[in-house]
């Protein structure tokens, strides 16, 4: 990454508030994030972290009503600033989404051919026998066996796995250079989401794809991405590349997460939880958002909310991030109290 | 008392006309102790699950309980009461399983006056007991199910299972409705429950990840059938069975790759 | 799949018509005293010999199974007996109407559809100032009954406007339209009011249906998104709120018929009701039910056919 | 879950219109409401409040227009309508108020038993309420007023009778929706008897929808019992109904005297209005923002 080239997709300062319950509520306080061409950056939070958002208002996708703050560039372009015919440009021909749920996603009365070719031949004004033959090649890139009966079907005839790829090859057919994909696989059994994993990881490598990846599972998305970002409460509390994840986390809240899910095939991993729920936006305070379920909480931490800074080669926005340690791992940090797993109980 | 098992299943099985969802599943779980069932979607832990809590009709194959039978659909209210206090259940999805006009509390009040001759104070007092084992406060007691988080609620159907004192608590994918870092304190809860009092569990899960945490033994269910039982640490860390491997395979975790298995 | 739907769909319709012509006839039995009384017409002093004279000619005296079933054959066959108000075949009476009450409906029918279905499209396609016009309109209109309405127009359009006949049949095409105009009005007002409603609620819905979402992230043109997506899936709903629509007026054509002073069946039923001419009121509801159900039918069989998430077969 | 973060997103114009529609829906519900209750009022204190009694006939004041005398002017024979309105009231609202308490009770509970014991019951009660379904309100009730004579209240069995699939559908609905959330597992699990459930838990649930059902369906009663009145099958003269004033004050329209029919349309129309309106927000009260 040099300082030189633009990124392909840059969150600049990006804020947005939605008119909810008769007053515009924060949705997404902060999110500074840059994204060079072919690299692949996980995006993992809880609910109400705005982690769906903040990927939908890379196409333009916000709620009506939505108020912009900052700014989301793509190649260099504002997209808040495009009008309605550059924003259909983008959104046919360089960028696609892929939904967490292909069985809601997809039109249940239209046949899986229409709703694969739909793109190609409506916008793209390719014919529809060519059309239809690449998206017949497109599924079989991601696996799908029977490729032409599969085009006659209707959705309700397909897995959710299934149905998830024809989501995948509906993304890919525009050919497009940032592929954005929110939860793919939260609604999948694990072996078909490691299947599904797989053909997206593909994909990213052999067309030189940018992918921005959404999900909660922190170890999925370090398993496919080069980097990690993680939001909370609207914030982005921390950025680091994914190999470093495990044992350089340095805000609480990322070691928290880490901790909720210990490897299963390591015995004696403990299972460590965090007081309280996921905080939605609008409910974070004046302080750093986390600091009313973070264990390390200082009166400062409530007070002002932490600026973004550089830890080692990545970024985090706390006032007291966890030392780095080279030589050990040391996930009891996260939580000095011994007994506070116990407190969370009583 | 403590040799005869608190639960034994012996051939369970379930057709849904010609499709076998259930294949003859056998279990036995000692008294005090939490076993996992592990599978997929389609795998039939859940319908087994529903068949030994009485909710759907078994095929073929039995059910004992403390060496008794299941009751039958007619049975008497003093079977019924004896057959609750042996078994209860703990559903997946929190926001449907309390009923959503009924205070928190109020709802285990009326477990608990259906099952002990419990009246006026000391019902009050038996009931904040539960809460607050379950760490909810008074607050939270007089609210209804829709001002509580789905972690919350998911507390209070701990709660008011755990108000018959039952010999089995049946967890039907109980955290999987949860974010990340709520799922850690409720199977964190459920681990010192367990250590506070004589308890069984049957933990019904498709996520490996929380198994090591709660129980000693698992079985792995695929397309009605068991494919894998034994120890937790020796199934996960040693599976015999190409789709128990698989299953395991595919969690991911640090140094974890996506992969086919075509 | 489809021949066990249309076939089992068949059957109910049977079974159902079957249980209201017994119900329908068997009414006649319901009532206290001696029904010749009543197959007489209210008011007359019931005369021994004319009751005997209708014991016999409507076998009166025979089982209930016999008569219900030399009646309904007699039904089947357009045979519907005699009225003794008007001294005239039933089916005579039916047949000199049923033209009237057919344009009559088939006229509120296009009205509905034309202006319903499009009010309701709009009103769920633009959303905001458009939607509560549409609902505020529509909720008054569905409140006012389909006399008060037939008042109102009389009153404004053939008395103080005067531009269009408030009574009578016409004769000619051209005219009879002319003179069923404000009843077609009347009798499609709160219904068309209904279907603007059901169609909005439906429109809406597929407007912020996740799947549109997904065509709108595609890039596809709003007027394909509009057209495909979500005209295409709000059809089914929009059918069958139709087909409530135009059942709804076959029920309720008597009144409107009555108040226009318009010659058709529907006043003939409510005429006959009032005079207890049992023949007339029999045959007409039973007319009446089977027009319901057939057209409730019809819908049901095009709403599958629409949408082929209806379970047409056993298992979905 | 994300499906919140979605939902927030999709559910984005509707949204802020069901907020904006919330807060006018506040002050509509209040006037709607406020109307429902005088009417109500107006038709329990008729006797006290109207100026005159509503039969008293005066050939002197025929067919009059609006006056000091008679706010609302009288009839062709020379009724004062305003005394006939607020007459009227009682029949208008108590007929439809038994059709739709009857109708709701019996539907409900008959809709409720069918998707609780399911099997044979549900198949049997549902297959009858089907038959029923077939006849149009209407239409049924000129049977039975063909049968039985003209008069109010084979009027109100009758419909009550024909409105009853329309409740137990919708009900029927719900309960079985009712009947198979985990909620009513857990109960039976942990040993409440099945009555207990039903009527502790499952009905109390089902009551905002029954209720709203009915309230929407009163104001909609009222005008198939006005109409029914109107064509000369319900209530009878001399009574002051108000689809009755609507026929008698027919002809005068054409006369160029169309106070009574115009006053007594433009009162039905009003509470019908206000009642579907009442319902409309009660729904929203008690339905919305539920889970």
């Amino acid at each position: 990454m040099t300082t030189a080239t633009v990124p392909l997709l840059e969150f600049d300062s990006l804020r947005v508030t939605l008119p909810l319950g008769g007053t515009q509520r924060t949705v997404i306080h902060r999110v500074d994030l840059a994204l060079a061409a072919g690299s692949a950056v996980g995006l993992v939070g809880e609910s109400g972290s705005g982690k769906s958002l903040t990927a939908r208002s890379v196409l333009g996708l916000l709620p009506e009503g939505a108020r912009i703050e900052g700014d989301v560039r793509f190649d260099g372009a504002s997209v808040p600033a495009m009008r309605q015919a550059e924003l259909r440009t983008l959104r046919s021909r360089h960028a696609a989404m892929v939904f967490q749920d292909p069985r809601t996603h997809i039109n249940p009365l239209r046949t899986v051919g229409d709703f694969l070719t739909e793109a190609l031949v409506s916008v793209r004004r390719e014919p529809r026998a060519q059309a239809e033959a690449k998206v017949v090649a497109l599924l079989r890139e991601v696996h799908v066996a029977d490729a032409e009966r599969r085009m006659r079907q209707r959705p309700s005839e397909l897995s959710g796995g299934l149905l998830q790829r024809v989501m995948i090859a509906s993304a890919l057919a525009v050919e497009p250079r940032l592929l954005l994909a929110d939860e793919p696989t939260t609604a999948l059994d694990v072996t078909t989401q490691a299947e599904v994993m797989a053909i997206i990881d593909e994909a990213r490598e052999n067309r030189g794809l940018t992918l921005l990846f959404i999900t909660h599972d922190l170890a999925l998305a370090a398993a496919v991405c080069d980097r990690i970002a993680v939001m909370y409460a609207g914030h982005l509390v921390e950025e680091l590349p994914a190999r470093r994840l495990v044992g350089d986390a340095a805000h609480r809240y990322t070691r928290a997460l880490l901790a909720s899910r210990p490897d299963p095939t390591v015995p004696d991993a403990r299972l460590r939880a965090v007081d309280g729920r996921p905080l939605s936006a609008f409910e974070a305070g004046p302080g750093c958002p986390f600091a009313p379920r973070c264990a390390a909480a200082q009166e400062l931490c409530h007070r002002e909310r932490p600026e973004p800074r550089a830890v080692a080669d990545g970024r985090a926005a706390c006032h007291f991030p966890h030392a780095v340690d080279p030589q050990a791992v040391d996930l009891d940090a996260v939580d000095p109290h011994a007994a506070d797993t116990e407190r969370t109980a009583r | 008392m403590t040799d005869i098992p608190v639960l034994e299943v012996e051939g369970l099985t379930k057709r849904f006309g010609e499709h076998t969802a259930v294949d003859g599943v056998s279990l036995r779980l000692a008294s005090g102790e939490s076993l996992a069932v592990v599978g997929e979607s389609g795998s039939g832990k859940t319908t087994t699950a529903r068949m030994i809590t009485g909710l759907e009709s078994i095929s073929s194959g039995t059910v004992t309980m403390g060496g008794r039978p299941l009751p039958g659909p007619r049975a008497r209210t003093a079977e019924r009461l004896a057959f609750a206090r042996r078994i209860q259940m703990v559903f997946q999805d929190p926001y449907t399983s309390l009923d959503r006009h009924q205070r928190i509390g109020d709802g285990i009040a009326e477990v608990l006056a259906r099952h002990a001759p419990l009246h006026g104070a000391e019902l009050t007092r038996r009931r904040d007991e539960l809460l607050d084992q379950v760490g909810l406060d008074r607050r939270q007691a007089d609210s209804r199910p829709r001002h509580l988080s789905g972690g919350q609620r998911q507390r209070a159907a701990i709660a008011r299972a755990l108000a018959v004192e039952p010999e089995l608590l049946v967890l039907d994918e109980a955290v999987a409705a949860l974010d990340v870092s709520v799922q850690a304190q409720i199977v964190n809860l459920l681990a010192e429950i367990r250590g506070q009092r004589p308890i069984s569990y049957l933990f019904i899960t498709h996520d490996l990840g929380i198994v090591p945490h709660l129980c000693e033994r698992v079985v792995v269910m695929r397309e009605g059938r068991i494919v894998e039982a034994g120890p937790t640490a020796e199934v996960l860390t040693d599976p015999r069975d190409p789709y128990t491997r698989d299953l395991i395979d595919s969690v991911p975790r640090p140094g974890w790759k996506p992969r086919r298995r075509t | 799949m489809i021949w066990r739907f249309l076939a089992r769909r068949t059957v109910a319709l049977l079974a159902t018509l079957l249980v209201a012509s017994v119900v329908i006839y068997g009414g006649l039995f319901l009532a206290p005293g001696d029904p010749a009384t009543l197959l007489v017409g209210g008011g007359k002093p019931p005369n021994p010999q004319l009751l005997a004279e209708i014991h016999r000619q409507y076998h009166l005296d025979d089982p209930f199974y016999a008569q219900y079933w030399r009646w309904l054959t007699g039904m089947l066959h357009g045979d519907a007996g005699q009225s003794l108000s008007y001294h005239d075949q039933v089916s005579h009476l039916i047949t000199a109407r049923i033209g009237t009450t057919a344009l009559l409906i088939g006229y509120a029918t296009v009205l509905i559809v034309l202006f319903g279905v499009s009010a309701g499209v709009v009103a769920g396609l633009r959303g905001g100032r458009t939607a509560t016009a549409v609902t505020a309109a529509t909720t008054t209109l569905m409140a006012v009954p389909t006399f008060v309405s037939a008042v109102l127009l009389i009153w404004l359009f053939a008395v103080r406007l005067n531009w269009l006949p408030a009574y009578g049949n016409g004769t000619g095409l051209a005219d009879q339209l002319t003179h069923l105009t404000l009843p077609a009005i009347a009798l499609a007002v709160s219904w068309l009011a209904y279907v603007a409603q059901v169609t909005r609620s439906a429109v809406d819905g597929e407007q912020r249906a996740e799947h549109v979402q997904t065509a709108r992230s595609r890039g596809i043109p709003e007027r394909l998104v509009v057209r495909k997506h979500i005209l295409r899936n709000a059809s089914g709903p929009i059918l069958s709120v139709a087909g409530v629509a135009v059942a709804g007026l076959i029920a309720g054509c008597s009144v409107v018929e009555q108040t226009f002073g318009l010659n058709g069946v529907g006043a003939l039923l409510i005429q006959s009701a009032a005079k207890q001419d049992l023949a007339v009121v029999q045959a007409l509801a039973l007319l009446t039910v089977v027009a319901f159900a057939v057209v409730n039918t019809l819908v049901d069989l095009a709403t599958a056919a629409l949408d082929h998430r209806v379970p047409v077969g056993g298992a979905a | 879950m994300t499906s919140y973060q979605l939902a927030s997103v999709v559910g984005r114009r509707a949204r802020a219109a069901r907020l904006r529609r919330l807060l006018r829906g506040k002050l509509v519900l209040v006037a709607a409401g406020a109307v429902v209750a005088l009417v109500v009022l107006a038709a329990v204190f008729a006797p006290l409040i109207a100026p005159y009694d509503p039969n008293a006939v005066d050939p002197m004041a025929v067919s009059q227009g609006s006056s000091a005398a008679h706010w609302l002017g009288t009839d062709d024979t020379g009724r004062d309508i305003a005394s006939r309105l607020l007459h009227g009231a009682r029949p208008s609202l108590l007929a439809p108020l038994v059709v739709t308490v009857g109708a709701g009770l019996v539907g409900t509970a008959l809709a409720v038993a069918a998707a609780w014991l399911g099997g044979w019951w549900d198949r049997a009660i549902t297959a009858v309420l089907d038959v029923v379904f077939g006849f149009p309100g209407l239409v049924l009730a000129v049977v039975g007023a063909a049968v039985f004579g003209a008069g109010l209240k084979i009027a109100v069995l009758t419909l009550t009778i024909a409105y009853l699939p329309y409740v137990a559908r919708v009900v029927r609905g719900s309960a079985l929706k009712e009947r198979n959330l985990p909620y009513v597992a857990a109960l039976r699990m942990l040993g409440l008897g099945g009555g207990r459930i039903v009527l502790r838990h499952v009905v109390p649930n089902l009551l905002p929808l029954v209720l709203v059902q009915t309230a929407t369906a009163f104001g909609y009663t009222l005008l198939d019992v006005a109409a029914f009145s109107f064509i000369g099958l319900g209530a009878q003269p001399p009574t002051a109904e108000w689809g009755l004033m609507v026929a008698q004050g027919a002809p005068g329209i054409l006369a160029g005297a169309p106070q009574e029919s115009l006053y007594a349309g433009l009162a039905i129309v009003v509470f019908v209005v206000a009642c579907s309106l009442l319902g409309a927000g009660l729904s929203q009260r008690l339905t919305g923002g539920e889970r």
